[in-house]
């Protein structure tokens, strides 16, 4: 099991990307594609392999504090680039890397100009969302979370098909970063509190403690209200979301994929990481708080999905819809909600990478997401129109399939978490339920505008889907229903970890 | 009076460098055009000289010459290293400008070394009448190397300078005179003692807040900042890189002392400084949206830094102290490598002018990468060491005190507008040129383009691997 | 001598010294022709040299320091401003007019 | 004989299984022949016919049989949702009743879709349909029922939808099935605040989902420890679930839209088998709805007045599908009537009765449609006793027995009327024999106006197939045999009431059927009756306002999240313009910013001594 190191896992898709980039590649497109397809392949059967090896019963943690020429990257202030696993990382490990060989496989037609720089901004994406998930160093964390800013910023500006791709990868950018200052800032003050407590610099998550006499609870709560804004921003939580349909309209469909399916996830990710385990006090005294924010995401973003005419703009919201769904899970800080959410996390990020894969095959074929411009397609596209009909129908959430089980839990366990004694979260879970009416106008809308009614005279020639994307579609189906009818491979990983992050709240 | 020991521990360097100016004056009477290639190589071994006299320094306790004018420590051997080392960097870029008068090359080395040995003077200065006289040779140095380019931008540019810095030299001087008055000496030691047994009354904060407004202005800071746009803009591109790093490293080095001490005494003066650097860094990024010409963009952008390091500076503690060196460090690396990259602009004859950098992503990918290595350095973005010497500044000002969170986020929100703007010079670069094929020429002069390349590959080390950087600050920082 | 005849205290000195120095200040922003601009700044400078005079004078009458600082002062000040008009010759020859208005090339 | 008891699970994962297979064969294009795919689905209905007969003579040979078998689905630290399967009485009566029904139908629709191009896709959906039909009514808990609840309700969007090319139907798919999502809202919270009641004041049970094996006792527990309100709530929500899929008042626009799908999937889905999943799901609950009288008051007035509203606007309809999608509703009404006033038996036997006319009533429409090429308006179908004679005489039985004058409608509604009369429940009784007036009335007066008088249509009609003569004519056998088993309370009192008011209603049938102009003399009852009490129009309101709504939403969201980032922007732009506007490059301008600064400062540090000092003596 010693082969098994984490440093591989991580930087091995960096060291990919400096191959890519190295002028011998600069010529043959066909090579280059073969060539990341296959790494991302690869590094995703070294990922399965440290499942194999993962005994879930004790959270078997791989410290392994890097040393990169001998040198700790910065010692003297306590900050190691330490890297760990337990149960929630390795499962966000595993669905990134399966997400990033989805995105490589889904971008053989999509994208035709400039490949190497693409699969190399692709890998460096890759390597920094890595980063976040077995980040056990704050400031490491913080430096994996911006890496990603600057490539997923060219993603989307140079390849994005929209005449405003640049203005919406700009708007990303500065929001990303935006918020994750903030969130850099309520890093510092844990460092802090930590240094006024036990007098010794450690940014180390799992070792960051204070004592609560020298740390005033005012401070704790304002450095978890920043963290939240960092966090906020990343999964978006209602008034901070206007970047997400921008960039999602402008970004190319694997870029989507990967932005939909993963980033979404370090904000829910870092929320778990830092608000509830580091500070628990601080969260349970900002929970009925955040959980009439996350009402307003679900019903807000479901409802106004509905006016929608761009098919992208569509899923964008429902994704806001349903992080909004997540929020109310962690809010629920029991047992059911949390491990509901991060199956909903899951099963979202693989629902949404299908949706937009449809998306932009629909795109690449007929040049227009518009709903009004087409229609009817089911007759020219049936394998396509089947497809879409299963990946609508797990994200309304029919049982059988991935979503089902997330919304029910998360639902359940929003009812009857008894943090707080008012009956708020009750009603509030109660009037979220309706979020079933409204995802399914929306789906509905989406499926009869794109595939029934008459089909216009210009989409006749239309070809059905080509054998890659089957594939992609396929493996993505089977992953649905799958663990739609086998929820407890998910549930039974993590459990472990959920029921130590609700040692604090006395779970 | 053993001056000879005062001399052989303090000022070792600053003898090495006088005597390279007195040579190259001489040789600028004699030799005319045809020799100019040698004044080059005159200025790089009198400073590599100097530098290897550095070693004989007088480093553990401090050492005050001629009856503590001078003091020669560990902080300021390093100053003095850094500043010599930016100086070698700063003559090496600057082959083309001096070439453009061929029989004054020799004076301009000349020039730029007097103004490289006033600031080594400024660093070891440890009274205000030295720190004055060599204040005033330094901006001296400044005047005639601003007005050195042709054309009328430059001399325009060097009267501006000139009044403005004649203006600030007076308001120092007001201050310094009244703090003459309590004290009754310019020696700060012997003010230091005066103030242990005296409590600083209200003519104290004044004098103080008048002296460091006075000292602002090299750094750029806001009362005295609007120069620094013309200037960048007026005068030849490595005088610029002359002005941004030089003083900039002498006024920090002062600073420094000069906070040190008189901080503890009056929070009036840490209130003002505080205030101030916050407005600097909002009016400076704000300016540089709207800029069209790269030169302006960037002296914005060094006003920015500079109160970055300004507000550092006045959290009374010494952690803040070495947070400053190493962001002082790692933002003269980064600022010496983007500057390269515009004189290599500017030896394949494209104006500073931003819609110039269109299509360059295309054309020659390399210079891009190191280019955008080093503009993201700037901007903080996570494996340049920007980013982490950015960190490093953010987790000091937490340390000193939850009172600066709110100074904190300002600072953040003008750290996003940077970001803005300078993500924006990157991106101009990778949109299509729709006019010819811009290919980048470096037959006349290898040297930027190879120190551009070192500067983005030491942003890259450091950013990767930063701690034995940061070790040697925090040494340094612990026994100013 | 004289100051204890006409009893002239220090303050009187002070108050002398930041009058000349606040009619420098106006003058080098009010004054349009460059010439009058240099001299106001020769003012603040010399205000700042009566400062220190009267401070050695008053305070410190053995070691003389605010003495050797006017002295040295005063020869800065007078190299900066002939290198003040060097640079002011050189920008006349390019627009042949003492009105300052007319040196704003390098704005906004 | 307790074989087929033991593995009745597999009856549900057989049609899984087929239609996976169709779907993959589908989409990798290898199936060739339409003849396997017909043998495959009537294969595994047969087999479930079987499986069911077989449980079903179980469950009569020894009483009250019981079993259960589940597998834990969700095990989370203290919660256990399970699935599998559960039998009693009940659920094998209603497994028998819809496997006859569902192998009937197949038959009958393998043979009506074969002319159709998209005929695998049809039996994909037919065999997922089965599928989720069987496991709704083997579910052991309220969980598993939620979870084929909405598989149901999906496949019948899909079959609805099926021929998705018009506009018209596609629409219908879409409002039929937010419809039943509302249903499935209200049913999911209902479970939620069930499990959150036991949870919080019995902490000790495991199952967290009300299973039906106790559920008597769990009903008690929950009715003892909760105030009024919660439990009305819960009743009503779970009520609301049921309501929306049997299509009772408030949410029963959706089934006359279902009509735009194929024959065969309106009489399988939308008259036998789904509808029916609400009334029996209340059957299941009722030991829960009885504890509460004003629950089951809620259930009859509900049934009721579904049953007037919809057998009157079924009055005046003129197409032939639209009139038993109303005659449907209505019937549904009663057995809502039944369970609330009277005993759950009667209404399944209701239940089944009207099950098995109706779906022979629908596939004797659907004939007469085909052959009329697919002409569903009754007033150009005249006649037709002489080409269609078998479909005459199969429709004329449906008709009798449904009106409650002979076979098994009599016995069933017999059934009902003696309860109701010992139950004393008179004003029931009286709005139960108007509804069975009006019954009678449309019912004859669409047999007259398709089968009697002159043909008013000018083609030939051509034999339709003898499969499809030979199922209806099995269904006509089974309505018939019915009548003997079902159980007669051979009350007199009924058996001359509903023979004279059928008699009555036959007459008036035959009267305006003869004169056109006669229901021109009251328009407004008239149009009320035509277009449906308006249903459709508040249905059109919602739908509008939902869009003015989400798009009210959208303008804020655009306009004040958006406003607000795109004002700090603009705003930044200004200021730099600005600042960058007093960048005047005359120096005089910046000494004077500079001074200004600095008196500021100067002012600042002033204003701060003179306070110090000021709090200093304060003090």
């Amino acid at each position: 099991m010693n082969w098994l190191s984490l440093n591989v896992l991580v930087f091995s898709p960096l060291i990919m990307t400096l191959i890519l980039l190295t002028p011998m590649f600069s010529g043959h497109h066909i090579l280059i594609r073969r060539i990341s397809k296959g790494f991302a392949s690869l590094h995703f059967v070294y990922t399965l392999l440290f499942l194999v090896f993962f005994n879930n019963d004790l959270t078997l943690n791989y410290e392994t504090s890097l040393k990169l020429f001998d040198f700790d990257w910065l010692n003297s202030l306590g900050i190691t680039l330490s890297m760990g696993l337990d149960g929630i990382s390795l499962l966000f490990v595993i669905l990134s890397s399966f997400i990033i060989l989805i995105a490589t496989i889904a971008s053989k037609g999509i994208i035709k100009s400039k490949q190497s720089l693409y699969y190399a901004l692709i890998f460096i994406v890759e390597t920094a969302i890595l980063g976040v998930f077995c980040a056990q160093d704050m400031f490491e964390f913080f430096m994996f979370w911006e890496l990603e800013l600057i490539p997923m910023y060219f993603l989307i500006g140079l390849w994005g098909e929209e005449s405003t791709a640049k203005k919406s990868a700009m708007k990303f950018l500065l929001y990303t970063f935006f918020g994750s200052l903030f969130m850099l800032c309520g890093f510092l003050m844990l460092y802090n509190f930590n240094f006024i407590s036990t007098n010794e610099l450690t940014a180390n998550m799992n070792l960051i403690g204070f004592n609560y006499d020298n740390v005033p609870f005012y401070l704790q709560v304002f450095a978890s209200i920043l963290m939240l804004i960092g966090f906020a921003v990343k999964m978006p939580i209602i008034p901070l979301h206007t970047w997400l349909p921008d960039a999602h309209t402008d970004a190319p469909a694997p870029v989507s994929i990967i932005l939909a399916g993963l980033l979404l996830k370090m904000g829910a990710y870092g929320i778990i990481r830092f608000n509830i385990q580091i500070l628990p006090d601080a969260f349970l005294m900002m929970v009925p708080y955040l959980v009439v924010f996350a009402f307003i995401n679900i019903v807000f973003a479901s409802i106004v999905a509905y006016y929608q005419t761009d098919v992208k703009k569509i899923i964008a919201y429902s994704s806001i819809s349903v992080m909004g769904i997540i929020l109310l899970g962690l809010c629920s800080l029991n047992f059911v909600g949390i491990s509901g959410a991060i199956f909903l996390m899951i099963a979202h990020a693989v629902i949404s990478a299908g949706l937009f894969f449809i998306v932009g095959i629909i795109y690449r074929r007929t040049g227009t997401r518009e709903i009004l411009q087409l229609g009817g397609l089911a007759k020219v596209m049936p394998r396509l129109a089947g497809f879409t009909l299963v990946f609508i129908a797990a994200s309304i959430g029919i049982p059988g399939l991935i979503v089902f089980v997330g919304e029910f839990l998360v639902f359940f366990g929003a009812f009857i978490s008894t943090i707080w004694n008012t009956y708020l979260i009750q009603i509030i879970s109660l009037l979220s339920i309706t979020v079933l009416i409204f995802s399914a106008c929306y789906a509905l809308k989406l499926l009869h505008g794109v595939f029934y009614g008459n089909l216009l005279e210009r989409w006749k020639k239309v070809n059905d889907i080509l054998n890659h994307e089957l594939v992609v579609l396929l493996t993505l189906s089977v992953v649905a229903v799958l663990f739609g009818i086998m929820p407890m491979t998910i549930l039974n990983m993590i459990k472990l970890n959920v029921q130590n992050i609700l040692m604090a709240f006395g779970g | 009076m053993n001056w000879l020991s005062d001399i052989s521990s303090t000022m070792l360097t600053e003898l090495f460098i006088t005597l390279t100016v007195l040579i190259l004056a001489v040789f600028s009477m004699f030799y005319n055009v045809k020799y100019n290639k040698v004044s080059k190589w005159i200025a790089l071994c009198g400073i590599g000289v100097s530098l290897f006299a550095l070693k004989y320094l007088q480093l553990e306790p401090i050492y005050y010459a001629f009856n503590d004018a001078i003091l020669s420590d560990t902080f300021t051997v390093f100053i003095k290293g850094l500043i010599l080392i930016s100086s070698f960097l700063i003559v090496l870029l600057s082959k083309r400008n001096a070439k453009q008068r061929y029989h004054k090359t020799f004076q301009f080395y000349a020039i730029l070394l007097t103004g490289v040995l006033a600031s080594l003077f400024i660093v070891s200065a440890n009274d205000f009448l030295t720190l004055t006289v060599a204040l005033e040779l330094l901006s001296f140095a400044t005047y005639f190397l601003i007005a050195y380019k042709k054309g009328y931008l430059s001399k325009e540019a060097s009267f501006k300078y000139l009044v403005t810095n004649a203006f600030s030299t007076a308001v120092y001087l007001m201050g310094v005179s009244y703090l003459y008055g309590i004290t009754g000496s310019f020696n700060f030691s012997s003010i230091n003692n005066y103030f242990l047994q005296h409590s600083p009354t209200l003519l104290y904060a004044i004098s103080t807040i008048f002296i460091t407004l006075g000292l602002f202005f090299k750094l750029a800071l806001l009362p005295f900042a609007n120069w620094i746009l013309d200037v960048y803009e007026g005068c030849a591109t490595s005088i610029i890189v002359f002005i941004a790093t030089i003083p900039k490293i002498a006024m920090i080095a002062v600073l420094a002392r000069l906070l040190a001490f008189s901080l503890s005494y009056s929070f009036e003066l840490s209130l003002v400084i505080l205030i101030l650097s916050v407005l600097t860094a909002i009016w400076a990024n704000i300016l540089a949206i709207k800029q069209k010409n790269i030169l302006r963009l960037l002296a914005c952008s060094s006003s920015a830094n500079a109160a970055y390091m300004v507000f550092t500076l006045t959290l009374v503690s010494v952690y803040n102290l070495s947070t400053v060196l190493f962001y002082l460090i790692t933002y003269i690396f980064m600022n010496i490598g983007v500057f390269a990259a515009i004189i290599v602009l500017e030896n394949s004859n494209y104006s500073s002018k931003l819609h110039e950098f269109k299509g360059f992503a295309y054309s020659n990918p390399l210079f891009t990468l190191a280019f955008s290595v080093c503009i993201f350095g700037l901007a903080g973005f996570p494996i340049t060491a920007g980013f982490i010497s950015k960190l490093y500044l953010f987790s000091a000002i937490v340390r000193s005190g939850a009172i600066f969170i709110p100074f904190l986020l300002i600072l953040m929100l003008t750290i996003v507008v940077s970001c803005y703007y300078y993500t924006n010079v990157v991106k101009l670069m990778f949109e299509k040129n729709e006019t010819n094929y811009n290919e980048i020429i470096h037959h006349n002069a290898y040297s930027p383009i190879v120190i551009l390349y070192t500067c983005a590959f030491i942003t890259i080390i450091i950013g990767i691997c930063p701690a034995t950087l940061i070790e040697i600050c925090k040494y340094i920082a612990y026994n100013l | 001598m004289i100051n204890n005849i006409f009893n002239i205290s220090l303050y009187h000195y002070l108050i002398l010294s930041l009058t000349i120095f606040c009619i420098g200040v106006v003058g080098v922003i009010i004054v349009k022709n460059i010439i009058k601009i240099l001299i106001c700044i020769e003012f603040m400078l010399t205000a700042v040299n009566i400062n220190f005079i009267a401070f050695g004078a008053y305070n410190d009458s053995i070691a003389l320091n605010g003495f050797v600082f006017a002295i040295f002062y005063t020869a800065i000040g007078a190299v900066e401003l002939a290198i003040g008009l060097i640079i002011f010759y050189l920008m006349y020859k390019e627009k042949k007019s003492i009105d300052i208005d007319k040196y704003k090339e390098l704005k906004n | 004989m307790s074989f087929f008891a033991e593995n009745l699970y597999t009856i549900i994962l057989i049609p899984f299984w087929v239609s996976l297979l169709f779907a993959i064969g589908k989409l990798f294009g290898l199936i060739k022949s339409k003849k396997i795919v017909g043998i495959l689905t009537l294969l595994s209905t047969f087999y479930a016919l079987v499986f069911s007969v077989g449980t079903f003579v179980l469950t009569i040979i020894e009483k009250n049989y019981i079993l259960e078998q589940t597998v834990p689905f969700l095990q989370l630290n203290r919660f256990i949702f399970d699935i599998g399967i559960y039998i009693d009485g009940l659920s094998a009566w209603m497994i028998l009743l819809v496997s006859i029904v569902s192998l009937l139908v197949q038959i009958y629709s393998y043979f009506y879709m074969y002319s159709d191009n998209s005929f695998i896709r049809f039996f994909i959906f037919m065999n997922l349909f089965n599928a989720s039909m069987f496991g709704l009514i083997l579910s052991p808990n309220m969980f598993q029922i939620y979870v084929f609840w909405e598989l149901v309700g999906l496949c019948s969007y899909l079959l609805i939808g099926f021929w998705y090319q018009k506009n018209e139907v596609s629409v219908a798919a879409k409002r039929a099935f937010i419809i039943n999502r509302v249903g499935d809202f209200s049913l999911l919270s209902g479970i939620i605040l069930s499990a959150y009641v036991i949870l919080t004041n019995l902490n000790n049970t495991l199952n967290v989902s009300i299973p039906f094996s106790n559920i008597s006792t769990i009903s008690a527990q929950i009715y003892g420890c909760t105030s009024d309100g919660i439990f009305i709530l819960i009743c009503l929500l779970i009520l609301l679930g049921a309501m929306a899929k049997s299509a009772q008042l408030p949410l029963h626009t959706w089934l006359i839209d279902a009509m735009q799908g194929p024959t065969p999937v309106s009489a399988l889905i939308h008259s036998a088998t789904m509808v029916a999943a609400g009334v029996y799901l209340i059957i299941r609950l009722y030991p829960l709805f009885s504890l509460n009288p004003i629950v089951l008051q809620i259930i009859s007035v509900v049934g009721i007045t579904t049953a007037l509203v919809c057998s009157y606007s079924a009055l005046t309809q003129v197409d032939m599908k639209k009139i038993l999608a109303y005659s449907t509703n209505a019937q549904l009404g009663l057995m809502f009537l039944a369970v609330g006033a009277c005993s759950t038996t009667i209404a399944m036997f209701h239940l089944t009765a009207h099950a098995i006319i109706k779906a022979m009533l629908f596939l004797v429409v659907g004939v007469v449609a085909v052959s009329l090429n697919h002409n569903q308006d009754i007033r150009n179908a005249g006649g037709l006793r002489k080409q269609l004679p078998i479909c005459a005489i199969t429709f004329l039985i449906g008709i009798l027995s449904l009106s409650g004058i002979l076979f098994a409608g009599f016995s069933s509604k017999e059934l009902i009327f003696g309860d109701l009369i010992d139950g004393k429940h008179y004003i029931y009784l009286s709005l139960f024999l108007i509804v069975s007036f009006m019954t009678a009335y449309y019912l004859f007066r669409m047999y007259f106006y398709i089968f009697e008088g002159k043909n008013k249509f000018d083609f030939e009609i051509k034999e339709p197939h003898f499969v499809l003569n030979l199922s209806v004519s099995v269904f006509a056998l089974i309505v018939i045999l019915l009548w003997f088993v079902l159980p007669k309370s051979n009350n007199v009192l009924f058996a001359m009431i509903s023979h004279l008011i059928a008699a009555f209603a036959v007459f008036t049938a035959y009267l305006t059927y003869s004169q056109k102009k006669l229901l021109k003399k009251i328009p407004i009852l008239y149009d009320l009756s035509i277009n449906a009490m308006y249903f459709d129009g508040v249905y059109h309101f919602i739908t509008k306002s939902y869009k003015r709504f989400s798009k009210f939403l959208y303008i804020i969201d655009k306009y004040i999240f958006d406003g607000i980032v795109y004002f700090c922007t603009l705003n930044t732009k200004m200021i730099s313009w600005f600042l960058s506007k007093i960048q005047t490059g005359s120096v005089q301008a910046y000494l004077a910013y500079s001074i200004f600064i600095l008196m500021m400062s100067f002012g600042g540090i002033m204003l701060v001594y003179s306070l110090i000092m000021y709090f200093s003596e304060v003090q």
